[in-house]
């Protein structure tokens, strides 16, 4: 298993840090620019993003504060896809190190930033328009598949085995940006709000008086058993 | 990909460059300017995105929202049934249902029920009305134990929350983002939209923290 | 989770160090010295040992030396069980931080060395001498339940919801130090080996050609559906 | 008790005491002489525990175990089949059905079948037979990673097992504590009990390494 699919409950963690900020360093907020222009630009996708956070050791995982993973994930992804060298990179990093005020290139056309506002302003659903024929309604008991997740997926590792009720059957079908093989995304297909008693979750580790809400992709999803 | 996220982490474990932040400011710096110099993205690209984030897309939106929500009863009832619709009345520039917001669902705190919004996968997040996710919210720590003890967490985060009011946690899956309509604060009465709207943080909009009113002048 | 519950299968983890000591440091043979002390005078068990391992924060859990960990649960129980104070522990230390060659107190009466010497020679078999009548036998198909696991398990995590073949049922009926609560652990019950196809634990992520064994309780098992 | 750990851990974690190692020995060193003067130990207590692991129960027991299989088939049908009345046949020093051997089992390697010997939630091993277990055994890397991917594990550590030969992971989870019955490597004819029982490791009785025989002087 990722350890990074299946988070939610991890037992014995420290304490939140509960930062308030968005950035605290500077870069950050460079990066994250370069990553919306990506999206934007149709470079890459959340998928991607996701993928390589996934891949790393758990442990580094921890480690590295948000948008260090960033920087790595984009930084590798830039370069796999050939858009320059690894030595282009890092001779271009020392020079910004040895020269923090060198300034930048000019840049390509200004219309590319036309195409990012745009995709700010349209954004990416994954709402298709066909027609869904959910196989379950609300108020169906459902037990979570523990389905064969390679490298990506959108199933929280916490649910796997358990059972829960219906809650919402959204209306259309929903794609995800890349197929996730044996996982089961991928092509269009109903998405629920499906409803979880902690208890059954972690038992008597849950707290009390709560409810669990995930969306869940039908694939995730069989009929539960009968009680 | 991993491995070249791997080698890039390495680049700055193995001591060649003792200041972490300099190393990565000086990394994200080469990343702007190779993109530019083959002509990927412009000059002023990241500045045309930040600046995005800074008027278009934030938590000013959400606040706003929230706002019309605790004064306009039946646009508050709109918001919870028909979100599009409520969104489209309040004339915010175009991308309101844009990226990261083209599925967007509100969740009511009240006397008897408080939300609480997660994502224990990613950081999913409703951009358009909250703009980008505070650090704690990204925090695998807090994604890890938010999912099972919400209210140690944030009990922790200093809000406590009474036994008898039932804890709802969403976590953030699939194409939906959460955003938690807060309970409207006493001691608010009278107030304008925009001075409601000034209460908001967006660690109250999604559920991390109460409405805070400044005592009266 | 524990995760120290399911370490089995976790993904994205470095080389292993294969380092073929016992001891990497002289004061690691003194605290097994310690450790088996303590349990032929029935001080503690392995139970206690392994509860407090998987207590820790799952990263610490991995950052420190084996004895390390040991040291730590050693110290803090018998300081909790009241053995001596924190104070004095600490004390005594900083004691030996100072001047590494004072010697040690004489000690108590060396009969208690047979004790200990005798349970190294005789053990402590959790078999039972009652009449156990198992409810499956070689050659079914068992499902392996996702028990409310608390502090303490026997279950390898990465075994709950697979299904397996029942190779040994091992004569007799086996104990457990202490009871591991809803869990299920602690009365005499029987204990089989079961096979499993690892391609049923890991999907595509396992290799091929190979079989997983492992020797589980019968509270943590129950008759597979029919295929 | 967890709490304890913690502060335990913290006590070195936090730089009052520069150098782990000589701290943890100093802590080891306190907990002796606390254990000795409140009585609950005697001043020779820890030295004959090291002193029987050093003498009765250790590899070299298993060793003479397996090097007698390799050489006498009865033997080695019984070992396999009914452990107990095998090792009694050994005239080892009390204790070789002892703590942590009370429910031992032999797993055979052939030309079909290697045979890996792990432990995923603790460190299970065979006393009496092979003493205490080595680092790599109690590594949580190789714990977690042995179990879905013995070959690859295998393979790091310099033993390759061909395709075709099914590799066979035990993981000691309740009463058995496994070892491995090795192959008899070639070059070992007319070789003595005992010169057979040298070429043994820990590691070959394991599954972890092939046994080596020297070249001939």
């Amino acid at each position: 298993m990722k350890l990074q699919h299946r988070l939610g409950g991890l037992e014995n963690l420290g304490p939140v840090n509960f930062e308030r900020r968005v950035f605290v360093q500077p870069w950050e907020e460079r990066i994250f620019g370069i990553h919306v222009a990506m999206m934007g630009l149709r470079i890459w996708t959340w998928a991607e993003l996701r993928m390589g956070a996934e891949a790393m050791n758990p442990f580094d995982y921890f480690k590295y504060r948000y948008y260090e993973k960033w920087l790595g994930g984009i930084s590798g992804f830039l370069v796999e896809k050939g858009y320059f060298t690894q030595a282009e990179l890092d001779e271009r990093t020392a020079l910004y190190l040895q020269q923090s005020e060198a300034t930048l290139p000019a840049g390509g056309e200004s219309t590319i930033n036309d195409t990012i506002i745009e995709y700010l302003r349209t954004g990416d659903s994954p709402q298709r328009d066909i027609v869904a024929e959910p196989k379950f309604k609300a108020g169906d008991r459902v037990l979570v598949k523990d389905v064969p997740t390679i490298d990506h997926t959108r199933l929280p590792g916490h649910l796997r085995g358990k059972t829960g009720v219906v809650d919402v059957v959204y209306e259309g079908a929903f794609t995800y940006f890349v197929s996730t093989g044996p996982d089961g995304l991928g092509a269009p297909m109903p998405v629920y709000c499906v409803c979880f008693d902690p208890k059954d979750i972690w038992g008597s580790l849950a707290e009390d008086n709560g409810r669990f809400y995930a969306d869940i992709f039908e694939t995730y999803l069989e009929a539960a058993p009968a009680e | 990909m991993s491995n070249e996220m791997e080698h890039s982490h390495d680049g700055h474990d193995h001591g060649h460059h003792p200041e972490p932040e300099t190393y990565s400011a000086a990394r994200a710096k080469a990343l702007e300017s190779l993109l530019r110099e083959k002509g990927v993205i412009a000059g002023d690209t990241i500045d045309k995105v930040i600046d995005f984030f800074e008027h278009d897309m934030g938590p000013f939106n959400g606040a706003k929202v929230v706002a019309k929500a605790w004064v306009d009863p039946q646009f508050k009832e709109l918001l919870l049934t028909d979100l599009p619709t409520a969104i489209q009345k309040m004339g915010f520039p175009p991308g309101s249902d844009g990226a990261e917001g083209e599925h967007m669902k509100a969740v009511e705190n009240t006397p008897e029920v408080h939300n609480l919004i997660i994502c224990t996968l990613c950081s999913c997040y409703p951009w358009p009305l909250l703009g980008l996710p505070p650090y704690w919210f990204k925090d695998p720590t807090f994604r890890a134990r938010a999912a099972r003890e919400p209210r140690r967490v944030l009990s922790e985060f200093g809000l406590e929350i009474p036994d008898a009011v039932e804890v709802r946690v969403w976590d953030s899956s699939a194409q939906i983002r959460y955003f938690v309509l807060p309970q409207k604060p006493e001691g608010t009465e009278g107030m304008s939209e925009e001075e409601l709207a000034s209460l908001l943080t967006p660690e109250a909009m999604m559920g991390a923290a109460s409405v805070q009113v400044p005592a009266a002048a």
